[in-house]
């Protein structure tokens, strides 16, 4: 415990005298005094700074996983025309009400999103202080950073190409790849357990119509959520396949459930969704697109 | 067949010693069955459902009408000196409203949980009790709508005098 | 060859230029019209005239170069506390000359702010405080010479004001007047707290202020700057009287209220003390008029208790005179920037029961000194 | 003079934040004193209850942006309490090391508003400088200076930067020089103990039954500190001595506090010796089972509370927040009773009030 020293009697003026005149030295002749003079000399942030966002095109999904965790909901998506990626979704930040907490680039599943450390936003007018994702793309600047979240080669799924030839399961060395039959489909498809896989590659060589290939996951600090699919109230409109940024869902046809038409001939057999889990982000679209609630999402309170 | 149960009264009156000196010898080993024990034998019916959630933390369900006994019994007998939280939390049928009450010598808090119905939330006020209550009591008033009995001047306190709704209610859909 | 010839001179010169234009007219102009004019030429280069022109070309000048210093006063207040407070202070208003123009821009400012008068403040008042204020204290700078021969004198052989030293004193005290004035005026119950307050405690650090000046006067034994300083030639009288140096130096402090004895800023509910109604120009001329007051408390400390202008011969008297009062100015900035606030009721305290036996004990030192004949 | 009310309003120079001081005074002495607070109440609770489990941690940390950490650190915990979920032992090395940085963050801003509001600019000024230094390493860990949004519920958000270690303790050495240095600036000066001896007396009873918590009830001689008393995360393993006066006065406030940033310093150079490596974060679950969460913290101004209830859906149903200086507030009157009115800036600068967390 720094115990307070002895008080001189001298110690009415003299002692904080002292302090204050050592400072008073050193401002004037050793160095300079302690502060910067703002507009012309600038302080070197940190890397971990948070400042304005930067928004990487080529990564982004269009999840808008950032507009729902956005605290201030701040963010919004807007639908752009790009000569090179056709029609995306790209996120926009509204700096009138951003709190630079950060949490939009941690919930983002391919770090599509990162924190500069430019801060200088003020503006005259509200309207200007809201940056459209043109203004926040730079896709140069995912190199130029240190990578924080672990990447991992994945097995992931493309349920149009397999014809569940179940060779994938028996040539899985650690058994993470089990066979699920699809209901109403009659075809079953390989369920990958991606906590088990060490990402050997082997089901990539092996599978005859390269159904499975292997592509760069981060490790997301959210847990993904499993949403239910209720056979009975899906229509098969598809709905939720097209609102899938990372199509996970998969429209298959259920044989045997075509209706004859009025003249004899055979209609096409409905349609039903199948989910390849391991490549779902959480946004939860297909839940808000589905009309017929065939999706239940876990723990949503309206 | 209560044992000796070191009181506020005597541990004041032992002048010099510093307060926060623990006889540890009185107290025997673990202190949260001690107060449980203590509790069930002054209130066999009052309060109800001990739990021990993890050590030095204890809860209990305590029936609505002999609150102010109960405080008052744990600040003189069972040496709890310092209330920490009391709140109010609404549920679809019922109200309840949770007294965090610690204990500086034998470094306990116990979580009383007393239930009153939707209609009339209304408790008797631990102000007499304890002094920092007050306070908290009128803002449990002010957000919540609980009225507290005997409390020397129950009126709003964070909101403005004039405000007319509880803002925590669930029914209050930020008006 | 000292101001009042040089001032003469000048006078003398100016006047006879004038003269030919009277004398011109005089002749020019029929008989009772030039008459008229040849009475203004003989009176204009009568000897009563020329000496009232000098003594007031003289006041000019002195005053000028005070107040020069004291706006170098201001600028060392800001940079020094800058400093000590471990940052630039001002640097862009003149950055060559290290921020010193920012004096001139912040009077300016003042310059061109709206003057409010308030509604029910009584108008007389509320207008002549400051005018007091400032008038005495310019009052006092006049009185202080720099040197032997840099100073106002009444005659050729260099006569000062005869009590120069009192003349001043007395001058320094007018200023709890025009604080309670300005208090009352302004019509704002604050302001008259903060009024009432500020003069209680000047005029209760009067009292050792002037015990301690007398036991100068008695070592001196004049009131005028020349032989009090003339009288330290061969020892300051600050060293055998230290004791009253300290306490004159504390009583500064109070009289020009800075921050041991801040009254009114300190003050819970008086936020700022009986300049609150006051904007504009007036609120900056009570601005200057402490850097004026603690001016002029600083040359007094110099003229009374350092040997005014004696130093080594290098440097001439006048620059001595004020270095040292610069330094003293410098001692007491350190002493204000490292101390708080003092409460209301200890300042009084302290000025009555801690300040006056000092005063005493010090002028019984002097009484001493002077009945064992040193002096 | 006949008594009259002045009110210490909320635009006051002397009141930090927005609170009035209702002061009934008898020519210099003070009568009666009556705090009124609400100015700054933004329903907290209420917003508690329409976000989901990670959106609240930004909020938490506004309760009070004095010490904002403490604040999102608890709320942490009661929802990992209501959650069970096992924190990391690297992420709780990072917690206790943060929370004392954040302690003697809070510790130099308390120093520096109450230095200049005796008067002293100076010690205000140094005070703010030594803080710079923290605020400084906050920013390369957190990325932010005030609000930084570094825990989370199961850890914390990032890993400590390169050379972080070296940085801190550099700082730490540095600061425990500029210490010593204010007790010359401080109390080397007899007017700063004229102004704070014997000032804003709390008597240790009165301070019990008022439920005045942290360095207040310290200063008044009851030595009870949660963090030794009752040990969350890692702090059984950290030896530090509890800083506790007897007479209860301003100068008591005073140096136990300045006794706990020198007690912080040490808490800190042991967690960086004793952290482990490994992971710092685990995957919280995104929706909580129903049931009730409790934490219990050492806050720099006292002892702060925040009871969660979960209803099993990703959104809290109810948050409650309980903090010290709503508390201490409302013994106000019992400290300010009985003194002049010039005490009352040391009085009430000496129980270092954040208004963010007080009226939530």
């Amino acid at each position: 415990m720094a115990e307070a020293k002895r008080r001189s009697s001298l110690g009415f003026v003299v002692r904080p005298m002292k302090l204050t005149g050592k400072t008073l030295a050193n401002a004037l002749f050793a160095g300079k005094p302690n502060t910067v003079m703002y507009p012309y000399q600038k302080l070197d942030l940190p890397i971990g700074y948070r400042g304005k966002h930067i928004v990487d095109f080529k990564r982004c999904i269009g999840c808008s996983n950032c507009v729902q965790i956005c605290p201030n909901d701040c963010m919004w998506m807007e639908k752009l025309e790009d000569p090179e990626l056709g029609k995306i979704e790209r996120p926009g930040v509204d700096y009138g009400r951003c709190l630079f907490c950060g949490l939009c680039v941690e919930v983002c599943p391919t770090v599509a999103i990162h924190e500069s450390v430019e801060f200088e936003l003020a503006d005259h007018e509200r309207s200007k202080l809201k940056y459209g994702p043109k203004e926040l793309r730079d896709d140069t600047f995912a190199g130029k950073i240190t990578e924080e979240r672990q990447k991992r080669m994945l097995p992931v799924l493309d349920m149009s190409k397999c014809t569940s030839c179940e060779k994938c399961a028996g040539e899985c060395p650690e058994m993470a790849i089990a066979m699920m039959p699809v209901e109403g489909v009659g075809k079953s498809k390989p369920e990958i357990n991606l906590a088990k896989c060490n990402s050997c590659k082997k089901c990539e060589a092996v599978c005859p119509e390269s159904a499975l290939k292997m592509e760069e996951v981060y490790e997301s600090y959210f847990e993904m959520p499993e949403p239910k699919f209720l056979l009975m109230s899906c229509t098969g409109c598809g709905a939720c396949a097209r609102a899938c940024p990372a199509d996970v869902i998969y429209m298959m046809e259920m044989p045997g459930t075509e209706k004859t038409l009025k003249d004899g001939k055979k209609g096409k057999p409905k349609k039903r969704a199948v989910f390849v889990l391991e490549k779902c982000v959480g946004c939860g679209k297909c839940f808000r697109a589905c009309k017929f609630s065939a999706i239940e999402w876990p723990g949503v309170r309206k | 067949m209560r044992d000796k149960v070191v009181t506020m009264a005597e541990r004041r009156k032992s002048d010099g010693n510093e307060f926060m000196e623990r006889a540890s010898s009185r107290i025997d080993s673990v202190p949260e069955e001690k107060l449980i024990r203590s509790l069930m034998n002054a209130f066999p019916e009052g309060v109800t459902g001990f739990t021990k959630v993890r050590d030095g933390l204890v809860r209990a369900k305590l029936d609505r009408r002999d609150i102010l006994k109960a405080c008052r019994f744990l600040r003189d007998e069972l040496g709890f000196e310092h209330l920490s939280m009391i709140s109010a939390v609404e549920y679809d049928d019922r109200f309840e409203i949770v007294y965090h009450i610690t204990s500086y010598q034998n470094k306990l808090l116990l979580e009383l949980i007393t239930r009153t119905s939707k209609e009339d939330p209304s408790v008797d006020s631990v102000s007499s009790i304890w002094g920092g209550a007050n306070w908290q009591e009128r803002e449990s008033y002010d957000l919540m709508g609980i009225r507290f009995i005997g409390h020397p001047n129950l009126e709003r306190i964070l909101l403005p005098k004039d405000y007319t709704y509880h803002p925590l209610r669930k029914d209050f859909k930020g008006g | 060859m000292n101001l009042y010839e040089f001032c003469y001179g000048i006078i003398e010169w100016l006047v006879n230029l004038v003269n030919h234009l009277w004398y011109w007219l005089g002749d020019v102009l029929p008989w009772w019209f030039g008459d008229f004019f040849d009475a203004v030429g003989n009176f204009a280069a009568s000897d009563g005239h020329l000496s009232v022109m000098t003594i007031f070309l003289e006041v000019l000048i002195v005053v000028i170069i005070a107040l020069v210093n004291v706006l170098n006063f201001i600028w060392i207040f800001r940079k020094f506390m800058g400093r000590m407070f471990d940052f630039y202070g001002p640097y862009y208003v003149g950055y060559r000359i290290g921020g010193w123009l920012q004096n001139l821009a912040d009077g300016m400012k003042l310059f061109v702010k709206e003057i409010i008068v308030p509604a029910k403040a009584d108008k007389m008042g509320y207008l002549l405080a400051p005018v007091i204020y400032i008038g005495s204290s310019i009052l006092i700078l006049a009185t202080i010479p720099f040197s032997e021969n840099f100073g106002v004198a009444t005659n050729e052989s260099g006569a000062y004001v005869p009590a120069g030293a009192l003349f001043a004193l007395a001058a320094f005290a007018i200023a709890p007047f025009s604080i309670l004035l300005a208090g009352w005026a302004s019509n704002n119950k604050y302001t008259l707290i903060g009024g009432m307050r500020s003069a209680a405690q000047m005029m209760s650090y009067e009292i050792p202020l002037l015990m301690t000046v007398a036991s100068v006067f008695l070592l001196a034994g004049s009131f005028g700057f020349v032989d009090i300083v003339g009288a330290q030639h061969d020892i300051w009288f600050g060293i055998p009287l230290f004791i009253g140096l300290l306490v004159f130096l504390v009583c500064l402090a109070a009289e020009v209220e800075i921050i041991p004895f801040d009254l009114p800023e300190a003050e819970a509910e008086l936020v700022e003390g009986w300049t609150t109604e006051y904007g504009g120009m007036r609120f900056g001329m009570f601005y200057f008029t402490t850097t004026i007051r603690s001016y002029a408390g600083g040359a007094l400390a110099t003229a009374l208790f350092l040997g005014g202008w004696h130093g080594p011969a290098v440097i001439p008297d006048e620059i001595w005179f004020l270095i040292k009062a610069y330094i003293v100015y410098t001692i007491f900035q350190w002493m204000t920037w490292s101390l708080p606030r003092v409460r209301v009721d200890q300042i009084l305290g302290i000025g009555w029961k801690r300040l006056l036996p000092l005063a005493v004990i010090n002028l019984m030192i002097a009484v001493a000194l002077k009945s064992m004949g040193w002096f | 003079m006949a008594e009259m009310w002045i009110n210490m309003g909320p635009q006051h120079p002397m009141t930090h934040g927005l609170w009035n001081l209702r002061v009934k005074v008898d020519g210099e002495t003070i009568v009666d004193a009556q705090p009124e607070v609400g100015y700054l109440h933004r329903g907290i609770e209420k917003l508690c209850e329409g976000k989901t489990y990670p959106q609240i941690i930004p909020l938490a940390d506004r309760l009070c942006y004095g010490s904002s950490l403490t604040w999102s650190h608890l709320y942490c915990m009661a929802v990992e309490d209501l959650m069970n979920v096992e924190v990391p032992e690297r992420a709780e090395y990072i917690r206790v090391l943060t929370i004392e940085m954040q302690r003697i963050v809070s510790h130099l801003m308390w120093l520096a508003a109450y230095a200049g509001d005796l008067g002293l600019g100076v010690g205000f000024v140094y005070t703010m400088r030594e803080r710079e230094v923290f605020l400084d390493l906050f920013q390369s860990l957190t990325g932010a200076r005030i609000t930084y949004n570094y825990p989370r519920i199961g850890g914390v958000a990032h890993d400590l930067p390169p050379n972080f270690e070296r940085d801190t303790l550099r700082a730490i050495s540095f600061f425990e020089g500029r210490l010593k240095e204010y007790e010359d600036l401080f109390e080397g000066s007899k007017i700063f103990m004229m102004r704070n001896v014997g000032v804003g007396l709390l008597k240790k009873e009165d301070a019990l039954n008022q439920g005045v918590t942290g360095p207040t009830l310290r200063a008044s001689g009851v030595s009870y500190d949660l963090r030794k008393d009752r040990p969350y995360s890692v702090y059984e393993e950290m030896d530090f001595n509890v800083a506790s006066r007897k007479e209860g006065d301003c100068y008591a406030r005073y140096r136990v506090r300045m006794d706990e940033m020198y007690e912080s310093c040490q808490i800190m150079k042991q967690a960086l010796k004793k952290m482990p490596k490994g992971k710092w974060r685990v995957v919280a679950p995104r929706n909580a089972p129903v049931g009730t969460g409790l934490a219990r913290v050492e806050d720099p101004r006292g002892e702060g509370m925040i009871y969660v209830v979960g209803d099993g859906s990703d959104k809290p149903y109810r948050v409650k927040i309980r903090s010290p200086i709503f508390v201490t507030v409302s013994a106000a009157p019992k400290i300010l009773i009985g003194y002049k009115v010039a005490d009352v800036v040391a009085i009430m600068g000496g129980l270092d009030m954040c208004i963010g967390e007080t009226d939530r």
